[in-house]
């Protein structure tokens, strides 16, 4: 990896050494732009179309979340985060979980072990489509190219989406974990409507792959563009398949398994270059890494209770008041870490979230100047950032 | 000079055309109630405006347009010679190679000092 | 004399190109004054067309109206730092700058009314384009290939004028 | 001769607005395909007036001039985009006698009217005092520039072989000799597939719609257009593609030419098959980066295109191409 260029760094730091031959010209882009995913603004200081100087502003979709679960009990706090990682509320509901019965020191059956990674890994495939298809939507505009592989992408999003409406009966919010054990018990058929899907969503993959990684001009905008460096990426906490695309080979799934994943061994992707092309191959490969995942829990899904103990009528039934735990999972973004320290009575004294995007966005300021309006939402886009879980 | 006729022709019949959807547009348009200035104002994300958008400019801008109407010359005077090209035959061509080969040294040279590069 | 479509048209065209010619040194916004420059070189070149010479209409449209104008509105984004501020003339050069369009009219006037029999006896000869490929590439063939050069020096020059480099200017990235 | 001027002009100034309004639907039912939708289905038969019914939204429309706006230019500059690309459609000829304008410098002529485009799009950038509005001009001036040399040089290959600038002279040429994708294929078809290029680039279509980029630069030139004069850039943006493939089907396709049949036919069948070709490029492709467009242009195309002229010149020298 060559060294960061001076310019890189330093305008960013002292915007009055820049000397611009032209006037700089302050952008605004977004809350309200097509392109920040969500509402991230982000102000751009250009020279010509050239960024001097990038500060990222998020907050506009602050909702108090982590406030707000200090006034619930550990039973209703599961549905209220799942709203926070609204790509893949999933994971974000697992996430929260695992804090808790970390917390309260639940054991979780097996079954409901093998579950939850299926679950997790559906989930992870249903996110990076979505990604894939807002990423090239980035690139090629709503009205091109772009429009096409997220028409595509959004259909195979379908598939995975119907299997979580077939399973919770929600399409979105589901709230099927439960301190210690997972609600709702796989339907019949279910494993077979699974298998169809992920087959089809294999078969589809090599034609993203075409249509974006092997497409000359999607390699051209992507290659060399927003190149984080691993040095800064671990400085800045960046998580997930942005870290690995710097080439840091970092998966928790491997190296603190959580759920099942002790069981089944994962194959930790990763890609050296660190730049856009990288992060979406990363992406791509672990799409497939994800959908044989997914197939190997549920073929494997041991029978048994799915939940421990008594099913739980009332929110008083777990009763913590004192100890802090952090527990955390490999969300699709990255490491998505609850740090939750136990109040009196039955709800938490605080909660707090570590969302990978976050961190991703962190990089923002170090990975626009120098290059173009155009490279900013292929590299904002790139990151993945879900500004649901920024906010909070 | 019949060609040229149905040139004006024409450019009357479009502008007759563009200036119908015009008055449309103007007769049929509806009208705010009440006007607000916010309305009005410039979009920019739904930021407030941070700083004029009439800016001096980078002066690459200008080094490409220059290189378009200077290759654009060289196109003009390819056309008088590519009418009479069979029968000015190679000595033409020769004198067209040299013309050319004069331009190719300043683009070239453009392109070492990446002087139409785009930032 | 009758009035004929041609010289309805000439007299329409004229005026709009009097009308540019007029803003563009009226307009106090600078872009407005291009742009009014646009409408006068656009007139002339139906003024060609009504010469009988339409491939320097066609020129005309390609080089003046489509190349100069973008360049001059890159020019003036490039001179001044807030292209809507108020442009002001000298009241004194007023005067004087009308004295010499005056003379100017006087001797361009004077001159085709004094010529006005030789251009009525001279048929004007309708050559075309391939003539004027023809003469270029055989009879000033030197004068051609000099235009080479003066078009090659005004590029060197504006890549030299462009290129005023700084320590702090960010280094290029290597390209792709 | 002055009512049949008048009755070409109007028969094509019709075809060129019917067949666009048509490419309308055409392109969103075709796009709506290529992507598992329907596209439009509710207005008409198979959603046939769907752009009639677009057209009557727009014009219903408020018109909102922004505050601090140029308020001559931004309201001029739309209709203006629309008329220049409209323009360029006197000078094609939709059949041996159906041209309205059949000039003698009909190549220099078009090549011209369309760059002059350009003009009223960065008019309507910079008249909207909108950083977005003026990038987008910015950009869609340095690429119509840009890509203007290797447009013209590209359309000098067919001058050269047919030694004539006149549109319908260069179609009864291939008409004699053979369509000029077809022979001589080596000058042809990369003269044709340059030109189109450049032509997509000048018509600020995908790959090169970087200009109105709407996923960096909101709706770039525009943004603040509301109502029919946002209808007339969009407009003029579909009319361009349109006489753009005419244009590029009269150069390289052999025009109006077809082995049986009306002239006028072929020449609209040819149209509308590269604008669906097009079409098709549009919805499978990412848009380049405005200094890649830039770097394509001058380092390639123009070379490329100077390369063809030559390579033309040089073969109308030898007894082949005679």
């Amino acid at each position: 990896m060559e060294a960061t260029p001076a310019w890189r760094k330093l305008p960013y730091r002292r915007l009055e050494l820049y000397e611009p031959e032209g006037d700089l010209m302050t952008l605004q882009l977004g809350p309200q732009h097509p392109s920040t995913h969500g509402v991230l603004r982000i102000k751009l200081h250009l020279d010509g179309e050239r960024i001097v100087k990038a500060v990222p502003f998020p907050g506009y979709l602050h909702r108090a979340v982590e406030k707000l679960c200090e006034q619930l009990t550990y039973v209703q706090i599961a549905p209220i985060v799942d709203k926070n990682d609204y790509v893949a509320p999933m994971t974000s509901e697992q996430a929260i979980i695992l804090a808790i019965e970390k917390l309260l020191k639940v054991e979780v059956p097996r079954r409901a072990r093998w579950l939850r990674s299926a679950l997790a890994e559906l989930q992870r495939v249903a996110s990076h489509l979505l990604w894939l298809g807002t990423m090239t939507l980035d690139l090629g505009g709503a009205l091109g190219g772009g429009g096409s592989v997220f028409v595509y992408t959004m259909r195979e999003r379908e598939l995975v989406l119907d299997l979580f409406e077939g399973l919770t009966g929600s399409r979105f919010h589901y709230n099927t974990h439960t301190v210690g054990g997972n609600r709702h018990d796989v339907p019949a058929g279910w494993a077979k409507d699974m298998h169809a899907a992920l087959d089809l969503i294999e078969k589809r993959i090599p034609e993203y792959e075409t249509l974006t990684q092997n497409n000359r001009l999607f390699v051209e905008r992507m290659r060399g563009i927003g190149v984080l460096e691993p040095e800064l990426a671990l400085e800045l906490g960046v998580t997930g398949p942005n870290l690995r695309a710097s080439g840091v080979d970092h998966d928790l799934r491997r190296d603190a398994p959580f759920h099942a994943y002790d069981e089944v061994a994962t194959n930790v992707i990763t890609a050296k270059a660190g730049d856009c092309l990288a992060r979406t191959q990363v992406r791509v490969a672990e799409m497939k890494e994800s959908v044989r995942l997914a197939r190997a829990f549920i073929d494997g899904l041991p029978e048994g209770p799915l939940v421990s103990g008594k099913p739980i009528k009332l929110p008083g039934q777990f009763k913590v008041n004192s100890g802090q735990v952090y527990a955390a999972l490999e969300s699709a973004r990255g490491e998505l870490g609850t740090f939750l320290v136990a109040g009196a009575g039955t709800s938490p004294y605080r909660l707090k979230i570590r969302p990978p995007s976050y961190h991703a966005i962190s990089a923002l300021p170090y990975l626009l100047p120098g290059h173009t309006v155009s490279d900013t939402v292929a590299i904002l886009g790139s990151l993945d950032p879900i500004m649901g879980e920024v906010d909070r | 000079m019949s060609g040229w006729t149905g040139l004006f022709v024409f450019l009357v019949v479009s502008v007759v055309m563009i200036g119908g959807l015009l008055a449309a547009a103007w007769m049929l348009r509806v009208k705010a109630r009440r006007d607000s200035p916010l309305k009005r104002h410039a979009y920019e994300c739904g930021e407030e405006p941070d700083g004029p958008a009439w800016i001096r400019f980078h002066p690459r801008y200008y080094v490409v347009a220059l290189f378009f109407v200077l290759f654009d010359v060289e196109a003009a005077f390819f056309f008088p010679w590519a009418i009479r090209e069979r029968a000015l035959g190679w000595a033409g061509l020769g004198s067209i190679v040299v013309f050319t080969g004069v331009l190719l040294v300043g683009w070239a040279y453009a392109l070492r000092k990446g002087a139409l590069k785009w930032q | 004399m009758t009035f004929t479509a041609t010289m309805i048209v000439f007299a329409l065209v004229g005026a709009l190109a009097f009308v540019g010619s007029i803003f563009t040194v009226r307009s106090s916004k600078l872009v407005h004054a291009v742009l009014w420059l646009g409408v006068t070189l656009g007139m002339t070149a139906i003024l060609f067309v009504q010469l009988g010479a339409p491939f320097l209409a066609g020129i005309q449209l390609l080089l003046y109206v489509g190349g100069v104008m973008t360049l001059m509105i890159f020019g003036v984004l490039l001179t001044k730092r807030d292209g809507d501020s108020e442009l002001k003339t000298e009241e004194p050069s007023r005067e004087r700058g009308a004295l010499i369009a005056l003379a100017v009219f006087a001797v361009l006037a004077g001159t085709i009314w004094l010529g006005r029999d030789a251009l009525q006896r001279t048929a004007v000869p309708s050559l075309g384009t391939g003539w004027l490929g023809t003469s270029l590439l055989t009879r000033h063939l030197v004068a051609f290939e000099a235009l080479s050069a003066l078009l090659l020096a005004a590029m060197i020059g504006a890549i030299v004028i462009a290129r005023r480099r700084d320590p702090d200017q960010p280094s290029e990235p290597k390209e792709s | 001769m002055t009512l049949f001027a008048w009755l070409s002009s109007i028969l094509v100034a019709v075809i060129v607005l019917t067949v666009t309004a048509f490419g309308l639907w055409w392109e969103r039912k075709l796009a709506g395909r290529m992507q598992s939708r329907l596209g439009p289905t509710i207005v008409g038969p198979i959603g046939l007036f769907q752009p009639i019914a677009d057209l009557l939204k727009l014009v219903q429309k408020e018109p909102i001039i922004p505050q601090r706006a140029d308020r001559a230019l931004f309201w001029l500059a739309p209709p203006l985009t629309t008329l220049f690309a409209l323009l360029v459609a006197a000078l094609v000829p939709f059949g041996p006698k159906l041209a309205p304008a059949n000039i003698d410098v009909g190549v220099p002529l078009i090549i011209a009217l369309g760059g002059l485009a350009l003009i009223p799009v960065w008019m309507a950038g910079w008249a909207s005092h909108n950083k977005y509005a003026l990038l987008g001009a910015m950009r869609a001036v340095a690429q119509s520039v840009s890509y203007g040399v290797p447009l013209v040089l590209t359309a000098l290959v067919p001058v050269i072989l047919a030694g004539s600038m006149n549109l319908n002279s260069i179609v009864a040429w291939q008409h004699r000799h053979h369509w000029l994708v077809v022979w001589p294929v080596f000058l042809g078809l990369p003269a044709f597939i340059l030109f189109i290029l450049a032509m997509l680039a000048e018509a600020n279509r995908i790959p090169f719609d970087i200009p109105e980029a709407e996923s960096e630069l909101v709706a770039g030139v525009s943004t603040e257009y509301t109502g029919m004069h946002f209808g007339f850039i969009y407009l003029a943006e579909y009319v361009h593609t349109l006489v753009g493939s005419a244009v590029a089907s009269t150069l390289f396709l052999g025009g109006w030419d077809g082995p049986f049949g009306p002239s006028v036919l072929w020449m609209v069948l040819k149209t509308c098959l590269l604008f669906s070709v097009l079409y098709w490029l549009r919805w499978s492709l990412v848009r380049l980066r405005a200094d890649q467009l830039m770097a394509l242009a001058w380092k390639w195309l123009v070379p490329a295109g100077l390369a063809l002229v030559l390579l033309a010149a040089v073969w109308t020298q030898t007894p082949w191409g005679r």
